[in-house]
């Protein structure tokens, strides 16, 4: 990879191609940027990570791409260009094939994901259905194998059971059958993991890992943990306040991050591998409000290394350099960054 | 309790003379009016079609022994249930609560300064089955009242009159189903062949008007009689007999009785309609909506459903409508009583005060206006045979603030006089009418606290020692004669005031009187009942001077009725109901 | 779950004999002495009691309940006077098992009472359910489908100003307007299937069961709103949508299945308690259902009926929740009874 | 609407199916092992605790004495009687002990019972059996006065810091809960003690009469932990108080925690199962599965020397924020669901799911975990429920 991302998304060579993309919600107390100018590309086969808090506006890049705000009140702007196609233009009966078909998505808390009145079978076969022109009982016996390969056991008698009877793991596996039936292209996994204990965490990872070997899908995977991430990611963007603060490959954003919120996240995060007891450090203040984000770099308020006087932090709008290799939105000078993130790394692995 | 149709059901009938209808000049419909004749359109009433009673309240009982509201004891005398003597049809004034023959060959005749009484049956009155009406059968239907664990919630005037000897407050006859004591009232009432004799145990001068008014001496026939059960079975003596069954709450319909004949009838009964159809539950805003608009069936409909006072400007406006509404008097009248027990009225000079002080024209107005009655002249209801206005109640109708104010400060008390006035409240016309009193009084120096009683009403103030210093109460006579008003009101003998400690009956103001009384002794030992009624005029006027009570306004009946109804007439002899006696529909 | 249903029934029938027994105990503790109420005027201690005897109110209250559960079982005589039924037998009523009692208020035993006004009730609360159901549900639907606009405005906003109207209002302004005035309708009596068929049945129901159902087609449309609103937002739903199906199946397999499970349920409770009688509804409309039945014997102190109507009320209430339970244990399957 | 749900009542973290163990298998904390000799009053645990290595746990005196403490929900038979039927073992023979300024770590997966735990030692939840004691003194039922003189010493934050805050009360009111509730009255007055306690976590004084809707989940959850710190307690037993929070703000509540500890000479309970921030907070760690405790001991023997499989597996399964690290991570990856706390498995309840049970042990020796409770081992204060506790075959990071 030699920049981030193309200009124009049809020469990017890329399965999905996102470009200034821009979410909007007009509320009572104003319109909420929770997404603004975000670009990024994915090629076939590969994974990214969106890495952010609370507010950051990952979950509704994920819902923006599979054209879940069609219909509400929230305004999507810019392109999202998928194998060719804008899906911000796109006619919803054409979005709609595409669903479940091209793009899959595997939610958060796979309870409330899964309808309670329907058996996981019906749900499955529901899916299967809708994009193949196949018998009941053959989209039937498909799904059991689907259920099969994701490591159900028992799959004859758990396709006709409902989603209470089945443990937090097995409904996440049972999501993850329902988003592989079509073998589709591009998977966006939705914090797949975060409501499960941790020995199903890594259950559930290693299933992904496996599965995009054999499907060869490309994955998104939004997640606020970034174990999660370096597990998984070729690439990982990291977002803030509804930006794309950093991008790069796994290991440049861990090794050497190149924005100070990257470092915050890195540093205020506890080890489990770190022996050291030593003080956390957190990130200062709380998020940005999206609807009055502060003038300037939006992470200003909060920024350990901002120099107002020299750089001017609260009022320039620091740039995120799709054309560089490991573009960070950040007006520090890159000179500078790279030595603080040297001897930050330093600390980290010492 | 049972004395006022407000917080009751029982209520009562009224009585005497006119009541006739109103009927405002104006519509062709009109029915006599005034002295005139009651029954003017009836004449050209026409037989055939079908007459509908609207109203609201279920009859509680169809049993002639256990009826005991105005309006069903009508109705059953015009319709199903003849007496030995009647109220004629169409007849107004004095005439009509004058009783006429009816199952008996003449109005009988007494013996014993009053105290035996002859009636003889005539020949030809039938039941619906088509047997003859026994003396057995008459004899029969008294003897139910004597059942009081059986017959209950009628009239029981039988059980104090008949000569029959008492134990432990009731007659030693028990009735006819369990026949103690059969002996002493078959001594009591005697059948020899058609002619029945009745032997009372005190002089009873206008017993023939309790039989045309009560239907407790109606004949019933025993193998009939089910006890209980047979509440609402009717086995027809009259012109009309049930069709099916009487369902409570929703009502029956009346078809002709082929069994009945006319020429045994001297009443007047005209039995127009072929079919009569009463239909109870129904609200009196319905009621009355669906007579103004007139239309369908309801052209052919009475009731016995008082106009709202939210609807008189709806009839005012429309001369047509107004044409078909009528203003009688209705048999109640409503007055105060002071309360001898309270330290303040035991003051003469107090109760004189308050009387002068009571402002009639403001409680009639704040209880609906003219529409709801005229101001009192006494406790007794003008249609009463042999009524005078009581002279120490002719005043000012509005009253005398200054005369009474004087009379206060005469009084020997200290001014304001703190009282409390206790009445059946809970409606806003109740306490608006409570209110208009209470201004007047406190005008004159009086400080009046108002305590309306929401819930059960006689049953308090029936305790003699309810603190409070006025009441209010409502009257209806039991049949035309101030034996039925003055006496039962203010007998304190009858009323246990004075020797029963929990309850002083319907003396509620616990009004003692030894000269009272022994002019009701007096009255009621009148061989007939006109010079009966002279006496109890006495009596009211004694009562007059001890303001034993203070009269507040004779109640009106504002009906309307459909224009397909002919023969409209309301009188004393129907309570001032509608009189199915001569009522038609036009063809 | 069979075991269930039995044990929801016993317990039901324990609770209906403990409200009857309740029923008696503040029928008795009030102040109002209901033989006063029957003697006629000029009513004397003793003319009381032998109308205290005829009403069977001169037993201890205790064993007058004993009377009443034995009559359930076994079936009782009125009035219970062994000297009276020898001599005069016909004027003993006689009250089959279950016997509910006999009221010599309205000279019929209970059970007839109750059999001759449940019809009504049951026919008027039957038709304004159909009513409610079908307007509300799909006024709340259409309200949710366009919601913010002008539909959901005008059903929300209408069904707002049914709401706040009292029921009496509602009765009598139909009635007045649409039977008597306008004279759009007959007027409304009720007319049994087997007097005058369907039509008259139908007919004389319109009215009233329209006034019921005006009341609770105001709440469903706000209640189908709000659950089919919430149904929307669900994470599922979102799922659906992710797996590309046309919106007619959401709307229709997701979304409503979710939607009107509760509407189910509530719906049941509202039948349940509206078949024991709308005591407005029928008064207006002089409709004789229980609800007027239950009027008349609250107010002339018939404490017979009373407890009749408090247990018939009672076991409909009892009935609509076991079946309602039992019902949300078929539709969802996360409810299982044990 | 009636009762859809089944009729155990289970607190909302613990699902249906929770924790356990077998008859015998009770934790027994060597008494030996403590200075239970301290009467009240005596010598703090010192300032510099933070500064001790890992092996200086033993300075405190034993502030909380839990022996074999178990919590049972009862349930009841299907068919047409109710009858008793076997309980959900929430918690099942617990044993431990904490020492004054030290923090005990808590850690298990969802339905281990460790917030069972948690709430039955601070008597929110009666416990079923064992003893509880505190400062020495047996708290196990104490009731009334007693028990809420117990609570001015005794505190609790939770989980989630809106749910466990009143909504129509204002912050002010919320915090000063805990004074009015025992009828104290600080010096200076109960709002200026309250501002200062707001000032003191982290919170604008002057936000004394806002409601908990204005702020943000890290402020809301410094709030309850103002509202616990009120009275000054002795103990805090926190319950998941940074798992709803954004990694950035953890950090501060985190780090708020230890300050207040060393400011007010707090003892903690902290129950999480985030096996990271345990680390990172706890001077003895304690694992539980099923009900019972796995394995327990200093942080350092237990995150660097898991002798029991089921601390491996777990440790093994945190993903590192380190690609290279986890590339080159084996995992050790647990089979099946967890068993049901109302009828756990025999012997060892960890067997049907262990490892090592299913690939290194021979036949006759996992007879063994399928019959025999494996009763604790110690070694050095270093306790392991395990009859073949041994270190993990690959590098668990």
């Amino acid at each position: 990879m030699s920049r981030w991302a193309s200009a124009d998304p049809a020469s990017s060579g890329a399965l999905l191609s996102v470009r200034d993309l821009k979410v909007t919600f007009p509320t009572e107390d104003g319109l909420v940027k929770a997404v603004d100018g975000l670009t990024f590309d994915l090629r076939a086969g590969e994974t990214i990570g969106i890495v952010g808090e609370s507010g950051s506006g990952k979950s509704v890049t994920s819902q923006a791409i599979m054209g879940l705000h069609r219909g509400t009140r929230a305004m999507v702007e810019g392109q999202i260009v998928f194998d060719g196609r804008d899906l911000i233009k796109i006619v919803d009966e054409d979005l709609r094939r595409m669903r479940g078909r091209d793009i899959a998505m595997i939610f958060q808390d796979p309870l409330s994901a899964l309808h309670p009145y329907y058996t996981v079978g019906n749900q499955i076969v529901e899916a299967y259905r809708v994009h193949n022109d196949v018998t009941k009982a053959a989209a039937r016996t498909h799904v059991i194998e689907m259920l099969d390969r994701v490591g159900i056991p028992n799959p004859q008698k758990r396709v006709d059971q409902y989603p209470h009877e089945f443990s937090g793991g097995m409904r996440q596996r049972a999501m993850i059958a329902m988003a592989l039936v079509n073998s589709p292209r591009l998977i966006i996994a939705d914090e797949p993991t975060t409501a499960l204990d941790v020995t199903v965490q890594a259950q559930i990872l290693n299933l992904l890992v496996d599965l995009q070997k054999e499907f060869g899908s490309a994955i998104i995977i939004i997640t606020h943990d970034l174990g999660v991430v370096a597990e998984l990611a070729d690439s990982i963007m990291v977002m803030f306040a509804g930006k794309a603060v950093e991008g790069g490959e796994a290991e440049e954003i861990f090794y050497e991050a190149m924005h100070p919120y990257t470092w915050g996240l890195l540093q205020s995060m506890p080890r489990i591998d770190s022996e050291k007891k030593e003080r956390l450090v957190p990130i200062a203040g709380n998020p940005p409000s999206l609807i009055n984000p502060p003038p300037g770099c939006a992470f200003h308020p909060r920024c350990a290394f901002r120099d107002d006087a020299r750089l001017g932090c609260s009022s320039v709008i620091p740039e995120f350099d799709i054309s560089t290799e490991h573009p960070a939105r950040c007006l520090i000078p890159e000179g500078e960054r790279r030595a603080i993130s040297q001897a930050k790394t330093k600390t980290r692995t010492a | 309790m049972t004395i006022s149709r407000r917080t009751t059901a029982l209520a009562v009938l009224a009585v005497t003379s006119v009541l006739s209808v109103a009927a405002c000049g104006g519509g062709g419909t009109t029915t006599g009016s005034g002295n005139g004749s009651a029954t003017g359109s009836a004449a050209a009433g026409q037989k055939g079609g079908t007459v509908y009673w609207l109203t609201k309240r279920p009859a509680e009982h169809l049993d002639p022994q256990r009826t005991y509201i105005g309006r069903d004891l009508a109705n059953e005398n015009r319709l199903f249930y003849r007496d030995l003597v009647s109220f004629p049809v169409g007849k107004t004034g004095e005439e009509a609560t004058k009783p006429v023959a009816d199952l008996a060959t003449d109005t009988g005749t007494s013996s014993e300064g009053g105290k035996v009484w002859k009636f003889t049956l005539k020949d030809g009155v039938k039941w619906q089955d088509g047997k003859d009406i026994t003396c057995e059968d008459l004899k029969y239907g008294l003897s139910r009242g004597f059942a009081t664990d059986v017959i209950t919630g009628g009239p029981n005037y039988q059980l104090g009159y008949l000569d029959v000897p008492q134990k432990d407050g009731l007659p030693v006859y028990n009735g006819p189903y369990k026949k103690t004591g059969q002996a002493d009232f078959d001594k009591a009432v005697a059948c020899e062949g058609k002619t029945i004799t009745y032997h009372f145990n005190k002089p009873w001068a206008d017993f023939p008007l309790a039989i045309a008014s009560l239907r407790s001496f109606a004949p019933y026939r025993a193998d009939q009689d089910k006890g209980d059960q047979s509440n609402y079975a009717i086995f027809s003596s009259g012109p009309y007999q049930l069709q099916g069954t009487w369902q409570k709450g929703k009502g029956g319909t009346f078809v002709r009785n082929p069994n009945y004949d006319p020429k045994t009838d001297q009443t007047g009964r005209m039995a127009l309609p072929d079919k009569i159809v009463i239909t109870e539950g129904l609200t009196n805003e319905i009621i009355n909506q669906r007579l103004i608009a007139d239309s369908g069936d309801d052209k052919y409909a009475v009731t016995d459903r008082k106009i709202p006072g939210s609807m008189y400007s709806q009839i005012d406006s429309n001369p047509t409508v107004k044409s078909r509404s009528t203003l009688v008097n209705a048999p109640f009248v409503d007055y105060l009583l002071p309360n001898f027990n309270s330290d303040v009225m035991k003051n003469p000079k107090v109760r004189d005060a308050l009387k002068l002080a009571t402002d009639k024209t403001a409680y009639i107005t704040a209880s609906g206006g003219d529409k709801y009655g005229v101001p009192a002249k006494s406790i007794v209801n003008p249609d009463i045979v042999g009524y005078k206005d009581n002279a120490a109640f002719t005043g000012p109708d509005a009253g005398d603030t200054a005369a009474a104010k004087a009379m206060l400060q005469s009084a020997g008390v200290t001014l304001p006089v703190k009282i409390k006035y206790t009445y059946s409240g809970g409606t806003p016309e109740s306490d608006n009418a409570a209110a208009a009193l209470k201004q007047g009084w406190d005008k004159a120096g009086f400080s009046t606290t108002l305590d309306p009683l929401t819930d059960t009403y006689y049953d308090v103030i029936q305790n003699p020692n309810t603190k409070s210093d006025v009441y209010w109460g409502g009257w209806g006579a039991d049949w035309p004669s101030a034996a039925t008003v003055t006496a039962p009101l203010f007998d304190s003998r009858v009323n246990g005031v004075g020797t029963n400690p929990k309850s002083n009956g319907q003396d509620y103001g616990n009004y003692k009187s030894d000269a009272v009384n022994s002019l009701f002794d007096q009255a009621a030992k009148a061989a007939d009942v006109q010079s009966a009624a002279t006496v109890y005029a006495q009596a009211d006027d004694q009562l007059g001077k001890d303001v034993a009570y203070i009269p507040l306004t004779v109640e009106k009946f504002y009906f309307l009725h459909g224009s397909g109804i002919t023969g409209y007439a309301q009188s004393a002899a129907t309570s001032g109901y509608p009189d199915l006696g001569s009522i038609g529909v036009k063809k | 779950m069979f075991a269930y249903v039995v044990r929801r029934i016993f317990v039901g029938v324990i609770m209906l004999f403990v409200m009857s027994l309740v029923t008696y105990l503040l029928f008795f503790a009030a102040p109002s002495d209901p033989a006063r109420y029957t003697c006629g005027k000029n009513c004397s201690p003793e003319l009381i009691e032998q109308n205290r005897k005829a009403l069977g109110y001169d037993k201890p209250v205790l064993v007058q309940y004993g009377e009443f559960v034995k009559g359930v079982f076994v079936g009782r005589e009125f009035p219970d006077d062994p000297e009276l039924k020898k001599s005069a037998p016909e004027t003993i009523a006689s009250c089959p098992a279950p016997c509910l009692g006999y009221s010599p208020l309205q000279s019929a035993t209970v059970t007839s009472l109750i059999a001759e006004a449940a019809p009504i009730s049951i026919s008027l609360a039957f038709m304004a359910f159909l009513m409610w159901m079908v307007f509300g549900i799909s006024g709340g639907i259409i309200a949710a489908l366009y919601k913010g606009r002008f539909a959901d405005r005008a059903l929300v906003g209408s069904a707002l100003v049914v709401y706040s109207f009292p029921t009496f209002f509602i009765g009598l302004s139909l009635y007045i307007f649409v039977a008597i005035k306008w004279q759009l309708t007959p007027i409304p009596v009720y007319t049994p299937i087997s007097e005058g068929g369907v039509g008259a049945w139908l007919s004389g129901l319109f009215l009233p069961s329209l006034t019921l159902a005006l009341i609770y087609i105001a709440g469903y449309i706000r209640l189908t709103r709000a659950f089919v609103l919430e149904s929307m937002g669900e994470d599922y739903i979102r799922t659906a949508r992710a797996k590309g199906l046309p919106q007619r199946q959401i709307m229709g397999k997701h979304t409503m299945r979710a939607a009107l499970t509760p509407i189910a349920t509530v719906a049941g409770l509202d039948l349940g308690a509206l078949l024991a009688g709308a005591i407005i509804t029928e008064t207006v409309f002089n409709y004789n259902g229980l609800g007027k039945l239950a009027v008349q014997a609250a107010t002339t102190y018939d404490l017979p009926t009373t407890v009749g109507i408090v247990l018939v009320a009672a076991a409909f209430i009892i009935t609509a929740n076991i079946i309602v339970d039992v019902l949300y244990a078929v539709i969802d399957p996360r409810v299982k009874y044990s | 609407m009636t009762d859809l749900s089944p009729s155990t009542q289970v607190p909302d973290d613990e699902p249906a199916a929770t924790p356990v163990a077998t008859p015998s298998a009770s934790v027994t904390t060597p008494s030996a092992s403590h200075d239970k000799t301290g009467a009240a009053g005596g010598k703090r645990f010192m300032r510099q605790r933070r500064k001790a290595t890992d092996e200086g746990v033993a300075l405190g005196e034993v502030i909380l004495e839990v022996t074999d403490l178990k919590k049972y929900f009862p349930m009841h038979t299907s068919g047409l009687v109710h009858r008793a039927a076997d309980p959900v073992r929430a918690v099942d023979g617990i044993s431990f002990s904490v020492r004054k300024g030290e923090t005990l770590g808590l850690v298990g997966e969802s339905g281990c019972g460790k917030s069972t735990a948690g709430r039955t030692m601070l008597q929110l939840l009666p416990p079923t059996g064992g003893t509880i004691r505190y400062q020495g003194k047996d708290i196990t039922n104490v009731q009334g006065k007693e028990l809420r003189r117990l609570r001015t010493e005794m505190q609790m934050v939770f989980q989630d810091p809106y749910g466990s805050l009143n909504p129509r009360q204002t912050v002010g009111t919320i915090i000063a809960a805990p004074f009015r509730i025992q009828g104290i009255t600080p010096e200076g007055g109960i709002k200026a003690e309250v501002q200062s306690l707001m000032k003191r976590v982290g919170l604008n004084p002057e936000h004394y009469n806002r409601f908990p809707h204005e702020f943000s989940g890290g402020q809301r959850q410094r709030i309850g932990i103002a509202r616990a710190v009120a009275l000054r307690p002795k103990l805090i037993v926190c319950d998941e108080p940074v798992s709803a929070l954004d990694v950035s703000i953890q950090a501060q509540v985190v780090n708020l925690l230890e300050d207040l500890q060393d400011e007010f000479e707090l003892t903690y309970v902290f129950v999480a199962h985030d096996l990271a921030v345990v680390r990172h907070i706890s001077d003895r760690v304690a694992v539980m599965y099923l009900g019972k405790i796995m394995e327990m001991g200093s942080r350092q023997d237990l995150y660097e020397n898991p002798l029991h499989p089921y601390t491996q597996a777990l440790l093994s399964a945190v993903p590192i924020p380190d690609p290279r690290r986890e590339n080159k991570r084996e995992r050790i990856l647990l089979t099946g669901d967890l068993p049901s706390p109302i009828n756990p498995p025999s012997g060892c309840v960890f067997h049907t799911r262990c490892p090592r049970f299913r690939e290194e042990l021979s036949e006759s020796e996992r007879t063994r975990c399928t019959t025999e409770a494996p009763v604790i081992q110690v070694e050095n204060g270093h306790q392991v429920a395990c009859h073949f506790a041994g270190p993990p075959k690959v590098e668990v990071f």
